[in-house]
């Protein structure tokens, strides 16, 4: 069964890493940026998915396993630290937060 | 039937050691009873950390032949086990900062085991040999220290610079991450060794995928222009924690940085030499001047760090077994000056009960001799003045630099160092020179707590960066060892 | 050939949703939303980790992404409630945006001319495989094996995220405290 | 324990100062424990005059110690000579201003008497040091008790004042890092023993420009008015009197002797610069609103004198200069205790406030008239005797740079003599009381001393121009560097293996040599060969490195 080259899923990769990356430099809610950063990481996932295809053996598929578990450990993190901030009634945009400054 | 990899315990001890003392310690935090919670979690993490500085000594004598093990997943070498060291030699000291710091007990049982758990992460992430071990190690330590960020919710800032710390750590890791994918795309491996025996130079693929790992490490070392999560995770963590971050985390990132780049891209050298001499250039040109302006002490700092990474990687572009002892010995006197510098920052911040600025340092040094005279002593050392190891650390950078032929980027430090003389000197002058009466400030009111061990951290910061300067020779031999383990 | 028709149909159709739902996830007024089409991301990459030969994968995206962590997203989210909305790209365009837009592509078109220049032939020709290939078995097999150091850090990470989430949580509880004191 | 001497001269001061910073003594032990040990320090190198063989040109009092072997740098210590006399002026200026400020009474006197202490040792340090890297060390950390000294002690324009030190010496001292990081790798050592000779112009200005902003020269001095004004005296009569002739030693030891080409290249800019911060320092001097004013520029206009002689780069000049070193800084250093003694009576240093000071104050007027005097270099005075050796050395050299030497001697005694009569003579001034008493017992104690010392000189200036430099040794080691071929004879000395004997061989032989060495006065590192009459061929090495300013080693052989 052929399907596409693993090329066009490396360009998805690509485009779905720089999406992400795009939604965590403009964006200013925590949360979203949270969920562009998972974004990121997917391209990764993909990247590394499709490459284990090239090459025939499953690092690829283990690494992205790992790197699931990573994500969520940073969402955990992260939304743990989101939850607590609008509990102390701050205000959840990054640009608004200037309490640390020179 | 499967068959377990060979698993050596023994190059592992030192993570299993703070490994261990972290699972301890959150069971404490459970056990044990509030009053003596504090005590008894900062002996305990104190133990671990200096379990794992004996284990990184054992193994540091006993690995004089690199090799990769459990399934070639990490390395046992000096490389990986003088990196340990200087972590868990931060660990001691950082435990030391901490100890007088006034946490509500209720975390004081997890603030510990959260310190012991990074320094696990760094030790195991120094010795990584593959990339998928190298960005578990990453997040390891990283997530740690997102929450010791966080943990003090006495502490206007702790959350926010947690919350800036984990966005901008998580970009980078992500960037590493894809770095990696990119990496094995154009090699079919993960394994360090193996990269460098499958990599073509002209690889495209391979050389982006170089790009983004630097600058994935970069995040991590807070080097320009990778840095801007810095000043203010610095200034909004708990001074402790500053501490530490501002020291182990730039030993393992800095550390680490040099193996991958040496083991896994030989053939790519010609590239990420000059892409490092650039962020060592951009480093110490924004981390100087940016420093120049600064009020806060703790941000003032982190911009001092900011420089200094620049300063480090300059032995790393070098690319030669001098610079790899370079970086190995000017890591020792810098962790002791950055933790010392924080520790006072954080005697002063405990006294005041308000954040340090230089306003408030006035007079500092003649109400406390002890702690003036030795933030004097870090802040000469940062600016690399001799009778430190400050001013060693420089010239073997420097002299790395000069062996690669880049004679240039010893000018590019000069200048950074020149500039470099305003601010830190410009806290030597506020300890020292203004009166408070002069700036009309209300006196801090009491005598502080008596800190028996902050002041003991501050001596050892002390012993250490001025004894590195007069000990060079058996420190460079312990360098030398270690940087014999870099394919260089 | 019917058979290439179909999987090429697939990956047509999965590669736009995902493409879609990562463009809505970033541009998207409310979080709520955003997380929403976060799962529409996830599984349509679930799909396509089934067409590179990753069972194992694709059912972990679906379990672990799909399944916790979104609904952790959405829970932490409704209980925001309406604080977390913010109007994206308001107050038109900074100059640091224009500078990370244009960064942003910059590094996205020598990414693909990079890819585009490997591809020369040498990504089209696929290993061969195995049937088993991706399979749980062979994942599961791995991680015990080559990858144990890997498996066990993973566990670790977790568990120290899980101790964050606790202090974290200690955090807001604690203020509650501290307001009613 | 000869082999110790420098290491004991090094480290006795900053052991006390550790003492005094670590132990609580109360105030006024801080200060006598101090003076007492830079008595005990000036023992030491008494001891060590005793003990040096002056018929000898090398390097005595020697210690070398592996500080780290991969980069060949070695903790190496040793005097020559003039560093002999230079380490005896900084232990003497040093005892005179710590038993100054010991007198005065100083705030926070343990970290005061500490950091004085600490100041003499790094200066004896970069006066002895004999590895660059130990050098720059020492050079280094004289600026950090200077710092705090002046920035803790000072007046009220002390932050000013401090920061543009800072800035200066800083910026000159960190480019010397990198040529030192530069030049020693090129050779692999840092021993100044062993580094040969360089012709590298960069390398030479990086040493260049921070010899010349801590001496400092003309248009390096924007630093000097502020802090020599700011400064507590004792502190003043340090840094002019001691530390400023660092730079002129760093000229001596390692500019010249190491770079001669760059030196001769660069010499005639050094030489204008020199000239120029001679002349507008002494007019400055002139015009200076105050007493510590006139001494400031009085010394910037000394330290391009001294830079003359120095680059001079010949036999007189190297003697007039070092002895011009000692006879400056005893001469600026006993001056800036005077002023602090009159500041101390009229609260002002403003000379139109000041005046008719000699009434009734015989002691004061009796000593600022001799010290004043011997600064301008009256004849039969020391620093008549050094001017004239350094003028002397230009002559040969360019006789205008001599015309303009002498005229600065002119100009020296104008401020000088206006110095003292507007503080001793004219009429009263109004921030002088009657009663301001005399001298006491405690400053006379402080400052009989050094104008003893330069009468002393004065009698017998040979002691220090005639035991600078030794005489020639034959085992010197000696590298070929073939700077000029008189005759074509160096090609000959290559390709035939002679066997040479030291000595001329000949009178005809001797001859010859003298002729190439009254032709060549400048020439300072190298070796030549010539051929004699009777076919002999004569073998003049020239030294300039390794601390001797230039001698000669003679040798013959059989053509």
């Amino acid at each position: 069964m052929h399907g596409p080259d693993i090329s066009w899923y490396i360009a998805l990769a690509v485009i779905l890493f720089a999406t992400g990356s795009l939604g965590v430099l403009l964006r200013r809610s925590p949360l979203i940026i949270l969920l562009s950063v998972e974004i990121m990481l997917n391209g990764a996932n993909l990247a590394l998915i499709a490459f284990a295809r090239r090459f025939g053996h499953e690092d690829g598929q283990v690494f992205a396993v790992a790197v699931m578990a990573i994500a969520a450990s940073e969402v955990v993190v992260g939304l743990g630290l989101i939850v607590a901030m609008s509990r102390r009634n701050l205000e959840l945009d990054v640009d608004k937060l200037r309490t640390l400054r020179g | 039937m499967i068959h377990k990899p060979h698993v050596d315990w023994f190059a592992l001890s030192p993570t299993l050691a703070l490994l261990a003392a972290a699972g301890v310690l959150l069971l404490m935090a459970v056990l044990v009873p509030r009053p003596w919670r504090k005590a008894s979690s900062a002996l305990v993490c104190g133990a671990g950390f200096a379990a794992a500085f004996v284990f990184a000594v054992l193994l540091a004598d006993k690995s004089p032949h690199g090799h990769a093990i459990v399934a070639d997943a990490m390395f046992r070498d000096r490389w990986a086990a003088v990196a340990s060291l200087i972590v868990a030699g931060c660990g001691i000291v950082a435990v030391l900062v901490s100890y007088g710091e006034r946490w509500r007990e209720l975390h004081v049982g997890e603030y510990y085991a959260l310190l012991a758990s990074a320094g696990a992460g760094m030790a195991f992430f120094v010795s990584a040999s593959n990339l998928m071990t190298l960005f578990l190690g990453l997040e390891w330590f990283s997530i740690s220290l997102y929450i010791l960020c966080a943990i003090d919710y006495d502490l206007v800032g702790s959350l926010e610079a947690g919350l800036k710390y984990l966005v901008v750590g998580a970009v980078g890791s992500a960037t590493l991450l894809f770095g990696s994918a990119l990496v094995y795309g154009g090699t079919g491996q993960l394994d360090f060794d193996k990269i460098a025996a499958a990599g073509h130079t002209h690889d495209p693929l391979l050389v982006v995928g170089l790009a983004m790992v630097i600058a994935g490490l970069a995040f991590k070392s807070s080097a320009a222009p990778f840095h801007m999560w810095t000043p203010d995770a610095y200034q909004g963590a708990p001074t402790p924690v500053t501490a530490f971050m501002s020291s182990a985390t730039k030993v393992a990132a800095l550390v680490v940085t040099y193996r991958v780049l040496a083991t896994a891209f030989p053939h790519e050298a010609r590239l990420w030499t000059w892409a490092v001499a650039g962020i060592a250039i951009a480093s110490i040109a924004i981390g100087n001047v940016a420093a120049l302006t600064q009020r806060n002490v703790k941000r003032m700092l982190a911009y001092s760090s900011v420089s200094h990474a620049g300063f480090m990687l300059i032995p790393i572009a070098a690319a030669n077994a001098l610079g790899a002892r370079a970086l190995v010995y000017y890591l020792i006197p810098y962790c002791a000056l950055s933790l010392g510098a924080f520790a006072i920052v954080a005697a002063r911040e405990r006294e005041l009960g308000a954040p340090v600025t230089l306003d408030n340092l006035a007079g500092f040094a003649w109400e406390r001799p002890f702690y003036g005279a030795a933030m004097a002593t870090f802040m000469f050392g940062f600016l690399g003045f001799p009778l430190t190891g400050g001013f060693v650390g420089k010239f073997y950078a420097f002299a790395a630099a000069y062996r690669h032929g880049w004679w240039w980027l010893i000018v590019v430090g000069v200048a950074g160092t020149i500039v470099s003389a305003a601010y830190y000197l410009g806290v030597v002058r506020a300890m020292y020179m203004r009166d408070r009466m002069e700036l009309q400030l209300a006196p801090a009111g009491g005598s502080p707590p008596r800190d028996l061990m902050l002041g003991a951290g501050v001596a050892l910061c002390v012993a250490v960066s001025v004894g590195s300067f007069f000990a060079v020779q058996p420190l460079i031999d312990v360098a030398h060892a270690a940087a014999k383990s870099l394919p260089l | 050939m019917a058979a290439n028709v179909l999987v090429w149909c697939i990956w047509v159709i999965a590669a736009f949703a995902c493409l879609a739902s990562a463009v809505a996830v970033v541009s998207f007024r409310n979080p709520f939303f955003s997380a929403l089409a976060l799962i529409g991301n996830l599984a349509s990459l679930a799909v396509l980790y089934l067409l590179l030969g990753g069972e194992f994968v694709a059912a972990a995206q679906v379990l672990v992404y799909g399944g916790a962590v979104m609904v952790m997203f959405l829970f932490v989210i409704a209980y925001l409630g309406d604080r977390t909305e913010e109007a994206p790209w308001a107050g038109g365009p900074s100059w640091q945006a224009v500078g990370t837009v244009l960064a942003a592509g910059a590094i996205l078109v020598e990414v693909i001319v990079a890819i585009g220049l490997t591809t020369g032939g040498e990504l089209t020709h696929e290993h061969h495989i195995a049937r088993s290939f991706g399979s749980p078995e062979h994942i599961g097999r791995l991680f015990l094996t080559d990858h144990l150091l890997a498996f066990e850090v993973t566990s670790i990470v977790l568990l120290v995220a899980a101790v964050g989430g606790v202090v974290l949580g200690h955090h807001a509880r604690a203020n509650e405290a501290d307001a009613r004191a | 324990m000869n082999a110790w001497l420098t290491t004991i001269l090094i480290f006795l001061p900053v052991a006390g100062a550790l003492a005094i910073w670590l132990l609580p003594l109360p105030r006024h032990w801080a200060g006598s424990l101090a003076t007492l040990v830079s008595l005990v320090e000036v023992g030491f190198w008494i001891l060590s005059v005793d003990r040096f063989d002056f018929g000898r040109s090398t390097l005595q009092f020697e210690q070398r110690q592996t500080w780290f072997r991969d980069l060949g740098v070695s903790y190496h210590v040793g005097q020559f000579g003039f560093s002999l006399w230079l380490v005896g002026l900084t232990t003497v200026v040093g005892a005179a201003s710590v038993a100054y400020a010991w007198w005065a009474g100083r705030d926070r006197a343990r970290a005061y008497f500490g950091l004085m202490l600490f100041l003499t040792g790094a200066v004896v340090g970069v006066f002895t040091a004999q590895d660059l890297l130990v050098f720059y060390a020492f050079f280094e950390a004289m600026l950090i008790p200077l710092y705090v000294l002046i920035g803790v002690w000072g007046g009220a324009g002390r932050l000013a004042a401090t920061l543009k030190f800072v800035v200066y010496t800083v910026a000159g001292s960190l480019l010397m890092l990198a040529a030192i990081v530069v030049y020693g790798l090129q050779q692999g050592t840092f021993d100044l023993t062993k580094l040969d000779q360089s012709s590298n112009k960069w390398l030479f200005l990086g040493f260049a420009v921070a010899f010349a902003v801590k001496a400092p020269l003309f248009p390096f001095h924007g630093w000097l008015p502020d802090a020599y004004r700011e400064a507590p005296p004792e502190v003043a009569a340090m840094l002019s009197g001691v530390v400023s002739k660092a730079a002129a030693y760093g000229f001596l030891r390692i500019a010249i002797t190491k770079f001669p080409g760059p030196t001769h290249d660069f010499r005639i800019l050094i030489l204008v610069l020199a000239s120029i911060g001679l002349v507008y320092g002494s007019l400055l001097a002139f015009r200076a609103p105050d007493i510590r004013g006139v001494i400031a520029y009085s010394s910037l206009g000394q330290m391009g004198l001294i830079t003359l002689g120095v680059f001079a780069a010949n036999d007189l000049g190297f003697d007039g200069a070092v002895l011009q070193m000692v006879n400056h800084g005893l001469i600026s250093a006993s001056l800036f205790l005077l002023a602090a003694m009159i500041e101390r009576r009229a609260a002002t240093g403003e000379l139109s406030l000041l005046g008719g000071f000699a009434r009734g104050r015989p002691a004061l007027a009796t000593i600022l008239m001799t010290t004043g005097v011997i600064a301008l270099a009256v004849p039969l005075s020391t620093a008549f005797a050094g001017e004239f050796l350094i003028l002397a050395g230009l002559f040969q050299h360019f006789w205008a740079y001599a015309v303009v030497g002498a005229a600065a001697i002119v100009l020296a005694a104008m401020y000088m003599l206006r110095l003292i009569s507007a503080v001793l003579h004219e009429r009263v001034g109004p921030a002088v009381s009657e009663a301001a008493l005399d001298l006491r017992a405690g400053e006379l104690a402080v400052v009989v001393p050094l104008v003893l010392i330069l009468l002393g000189l004065s009698a017998w200036p040979n002691a220090i121009s005639g035991h600078s430099f030794g005489v020639a040794s034959a085992d010197a080691a000696i590298k070929s560097t073939l700077v000029e071929t008189p005759g074509g004879a160096n090609e000959l000395a290559l390709a035939s293996p002679l066997d040479w004997h030291v000595g001329a061989g000949t009178n005809a032989c001797a001859a010859v040599g003298d002729k190439f060495l009254n032709a060549h006065p400048d020439l300072l590192g190298g070796t030549h060969v010539m051929r004699c009459p009777g076919g002999r061929f004569l073998r003049l090495q020239i030294h300039g490195s390794g601390g001797l300013a230039r001698s000669v080693v003679y040798g013959w052989a059989a053509g």
